[in-house]
């Protein structure tokens, strides 16, 4: 094409690599979409909010994608791959991190459950991986497990206790 | 009991995809159902596709799905002459069964007698090493928490430790050594109440390199016992099977035979009526041991169905209706190979239990494939309940042909709200370990290390990129939640819509 | 033609659930599949199952999946090696056939001077009378408009008009008298430029009572021809298979073999090679003539793969890959019965086509059911092609037990947007005729009086009121469109569920 | 139930017979349902809308229902009835017919596609079932017909012409 506009910048983050990404909309839902200058002809269509029918170099590809925020979790035939959309105009070309690096580690319930045990307490030293607390889910018990090395400062649970889904059940420091 | 009559009305004391199952199996038999529900359940799947529907209670199973009287109670309203357990819940209780006779209602399933006889699993290994069937060494009977470590120790680790109510891959840990026997106890003593409410164990002989073999049986009234063939399922994670297949790729025809033997002399052995399941311990040698008898339909009862030609739930309606097996042992042949993923909501990663409400869901199906499921799209998976979402089985004329068309399907299966376990399912099925068929319960342990980052080949990454972009851009085409980086993007897409309308 | 060489990336120049049929079995074989598109069907569900995808052309069949040209780009532009024409539109294109062996593009079916000896239908009764095949009475040659008049008086009403290159049910036409020789000819031959672009039309003798029983075969490049048995297609409206079942209920095994043993004679005296079927008609004397012969994968092919184990699509793919058979006739062997429903989008009582984007779906599953579907919830029956929804089938033990799950299965079958035929397929299984077996071409011509108002016992219009009620009130529950009405139920509602707290 | 409010009313026409309907709400999603004096215990549930699980006396239903007005297509197990409701209340207790009872007919094509051919001409006389056009759609012809006896008015439409559904085809009187 002769002319065009100035392609979106983006910067993608997916599997902790960061790559570059240029989008030009050639016409309604027709994109060039170039990653790391690997230029890649895209039809896209919406089948309903959240999934859609890509054709990316004649490939045909079905996914679903749940985005919240700058967050896009993408389905591809179950595979889900976490992609982060950065606008590089927008934050002057630095990607901006917000995933908390080290400091004190709070240990969440992953599902709604209840407490069966809690197998540390507080003053305990742990290794990642450390066993915390067990939470029974859906007839199934599930060991909470320490993402890293700490010491544990806080535990908000007790036994028998029901929690929900992303509740800080304790601290670690 | 009462003496045997066809089945008029059949109430399903079950929910999910078993309940469904059997709804479906009344139906081609012109059977009416009955299904309950329990408050989160009034809009679930079974309820649906029964002919009735009543309540048995709030969404805990301990007060709904679990208690006799409001089981009874529904039947007694609904006018049903039968009951189905199903499996699970109520499906092993032998007072339940005792209770049904009582009140003149026919259990579609064995006697009372013959539940307890297997259903405890310490008096079953007595009964077979009676009746001359093999058995894995063991504790002779169940044990207090003092005494778990002596008979441990007696024995030698590794142990398995079981409860004696148990069954399903439920109420049962491996335990390597005295370092992690604590735990392990307090564990499976907690699953075993809250899921058999009987908290009783015993210990035996962990075998290494074991090979989970089963046989399907059926016995009707007239004292006649045959054997449906044999299920391989040692596929397990956490002891919880996770894909079986049939035959079993493991055992030849002679071990095929003689286990099939040994599995109607089992059921024999103890007057068995209905379907069951022999389940056997197979060593690397071959030897088989008797595990336990699970004395209702199996989860994976629809492979033996797909290879035999054998519908295994009408042929329970039947029998309990009184009904002669129209096989004589040599009738049934097996033909082909099917193989079952069963698909969790579970985080394909953690492998969490991951509830949520299906808002989309995208069932394969076409030649070979087959789907047992409990959901519909709208469907809530609730946290109160199993995780399974739905059993996915796959028939070829050979092992090979029913992989490849496993994986097709599972390549079509798109859902969305719950987590899925497809990609786990893919990834089994593309392992050599397991495409050679030479493999034993210790596959996942020893070899899933999560799964592999990208597919052969394949640019994951860049697919998502891309998909994510479009989900970007199209969501604003759609105008939710404008914000910022939105409208800026709004405003470039003006300007290339301008650009290529001039250009 | 390129000598035979295994298969790496096939074109699907089709559309519709038989090219998600293909990519599936392209996808089982570790075959790329590549699918074509026109504009409306961007979104389509085969274009989502494929691995590539390229347009075509517009709507119209003429000017997208018809145009040899474009099939042909589509497959340089994608690096697809074959193609596979499913059924209709190229698919029995002799010039199309020959196009592709020019282009190096292996074509997945017989050779261009098969297709021509059996596509055009007066040249195939030709060959068949000389290869001492029986023929059913017509006309020698194709004929002018001025000379049908004359030859139909000769043959004797009532005659049949046929389109030389129809088939699949198009085309065709019963005249039973002079009357309505005008009209017919009129029709047959509109159809006939619209859907195979050749308008020239034969007669043939009206045989009464008859039974439309066809025969699979398969040939490879090896010179083998073997038949996968019979499927019986009597169950039609307006020449229309509407439902399909194999074994036919209607032969024995005497006349099933010796039917067989015509088909791979048939097949062979044309040197036939890949999947073809050879449709007979068999009078009330059991009597069979050969009627045509379709040189590509039949619309009902399913039933035949539930019953033999076989599956034909990748069989074709086999076959054109230059792979031998692996089955002598002996290995081929029918198992159970097997029953296709074709699920068109129309409307249930006056049978005009009913398009319309589709807001709900709820296929079937379980035991014994294979849905081959074309569709999604959200996707577009558009006017442009065939009404087909999907094909439902249903396998079991016996007739009986395949009939019984098949009405089950309708009983689940929901689709909302589009018209659909599910009532007037169970109104055919409920039929005491079908259900006896013994049932012809005249089936739904004589019985078929419109569906019956109720259904036994039941009362379904004050099911229908109380939907109806619920439906008015849920809806304002949702307050959209509120009206004057809807106000008033509102206040009214209000006040019950003041009441109902109070009272 | 000791006290209740006042039941609803309603004249429900279904295959031409008109019965009485009274709905009471016991609570939401409960209703109490009497036709023609016969009650009936209904739960209700939305899946989506126009999609319902109903449990009547105990009965599993699932059904769909497409509402125009005051007229309801109701879908059971692939067999569609047609239910009008009307408000007796707001009517004075007489249900109003829309339907056109006599007079000139129009012949409408019933979907979208394509003039075959007109088999009448204007003045001819047609029966009840008399051929008028061929419409073809979906690649199926397909023969309208006159819905009652009458003489030909007027053709509107000429063959080769595209038709939208519910377009008027022809007028008879």
């Amino acid at each position: 094409m002769a002319r065009q506009q100035d392609p979106l910048k983006l910067s993608a983050r997916v599997d902790g690599a960061a790559r570059e990404v240029e989008v030009v909309e050639v016409a309604p839902h027709i994109y060039r979409i170039t990653i790391d200058g690997v230029e890649h002809a895209v039809d896209a269509r919406t089948l309903r909010p959240g999934s859609f029918s890509l054709l990316i170099d004649q490939h045909s590809v079905a996914c679903d994608v749940r985005t919240d925020g700058d967050k896009h979790r993408v389905d591809l035939a179950g595979r889900t791959i976490e992609v982060r959309l950065i606008d590089t105009l927008r934050h002057g070309g630095v990607a901006v991190e917000t995933e908390t690096v080290g400091g004190p580690q709070e240990i969440r319930a992953m599902m709604p459950g209840k407490i069966v045990t809690v197998l540390v307490a507080v003053g305990d030293a742990v290794e990642k991986g450390t066993g915390v607390l067990v939470v029974e889910a859906m007839k199934m018990e599930n060991e909470v497990k320490s993402a890293g090395p700490g010491v544990v400062k806080e535990i908000l649970v007790q036994p028998g206790q029901a929690v929900e889904s992303g509740e800080i059940l304790a601290r670690l420091e | 009991m009462p003496s045997p009559k066809p089945l008029r009305r059949v109430l399903i004391a079950n929910r999910g995809e078993i309940a469904v199952r059997i709804a479906r199996a009344c139906r081609e038999l012109g059977i009416e159902s009955v299904a309950v529900y329990s408050e989160p359940d009034r809009t679930a799947l079974h309820v649906q596709v029964a002919d009735f529907a009543y309540p048995v209670g709030p969404a805990p199973s301990s007060q709904s799905y679990l208690v006799v009287d409001n089981i009874i109670a529904a039947a007694k309203a609904t006018g049903a002459d039968a009951i189905h357990p199903g499996y699970g819940f109520l499906a092993e209780n032998a007072a339940f069964a005792r209770r049904c006779a009582a009140e003149g209602i026919t259990f579609v399933g064995p006697t009372p007698d013959a539940i307890i006889a297997m259903g405890d699993k310490v008096e079953a290994r007595k009964r077979m090493i009676a009746a001359g069937v093999p058995v894995v060494p063991g504790s002779k009977d169940t044990l207090r928490d003092d005494e778990v470590a002596a008979e441990a120790e007696r024995i030698g680790y590794p142990v398995m430790l079981k409860a004696s109510a148990g069954g399903g891959g439920k109420g049962m840990r491996m335990i390597p050594g005295k370092a992690e026997l604590a735990s392990a106890l307090r564990a499976v003593r907690s699953e075993a109440k809250s899921s058999f409410g009987d908290d009783r164990l015993y210990l035996e002989k962990f075998v290494l390199g074991p090979h989970h073999v089963e046989v399907q049986v059926l016995a009707d009234t007239h004292g006649h016992t045959v054997h449906v063939f044999e299920r391989e399922c040692s596929v397990q994670r956490r002891h919880q099977k996770v894909i079986e297949e049939s035959p079993s790729p493991f055992i030849d025809d002679k071990i095929r035979h003689a286990m099939g033997e040994v599995a109607v002399k089992a059921a024999a052995s103890v007057g068995y009526v209905g379907a069951g399941t022999i389940e056997f311990m197979v060593g690397a040698d071959k030897n088989f041991y008797f595990l336990e008898m699970n004395t209702r339909i199996q989860v994976e009862h629809p492979i033996t169905e797909m290879v035999t030609g054998i519908d295994l739930v009408q042929a329970q309606l039947r029998i309990a209706g009184g009904e002669p097996l129209p096989w004589r042992q040599q009738d049934i042949a097996q033909r082909g190979h099917a193989i079952e993923c069963r698909i969790y909501a579970e985080d394909p990663v953690t492998f969490f239990p991951a509830p949520g409400k299906i808002s989309l869901l995208r069932v394969p199906s076409g030649i070979g494939i087959r789907d047992d499921s409990s959901v519909y799209e709208g469907a809530e998976v609730t946290v109160h309940y199993d995780p399974m979402i739905s059993k996915l089985v796959a028939w070829g004329a050979d092992r090979d042909e029913a992989i490849r068309r496993m994986l097709r399907a599972l390549a079509e299966y798109r859902i969305q709200g719950p987590g899925a376990n497809i990609a786990f399912h893919r990834w089994v099925l593309e392992h050599p370990r397991f495409r050679s068929g030479n493999y034993d319960t210790n596959f996942i342990p020893q070899e899933y290390k999560g799964l592999p980052a990208a597919e052969d080949g394949a640019d994951p990454s860049a697919t998502a990129i891309i998909a994510a972009v479009v989900a970007m851009l199209e969501r604003q085409d759609r105008s939710t939640g404008a914000k910022a980086p939105a409208q800026a993007q709004s405003a470039w897409r003006a300007n290339a819509r301008r650009e290529a309308i001039h250009g």
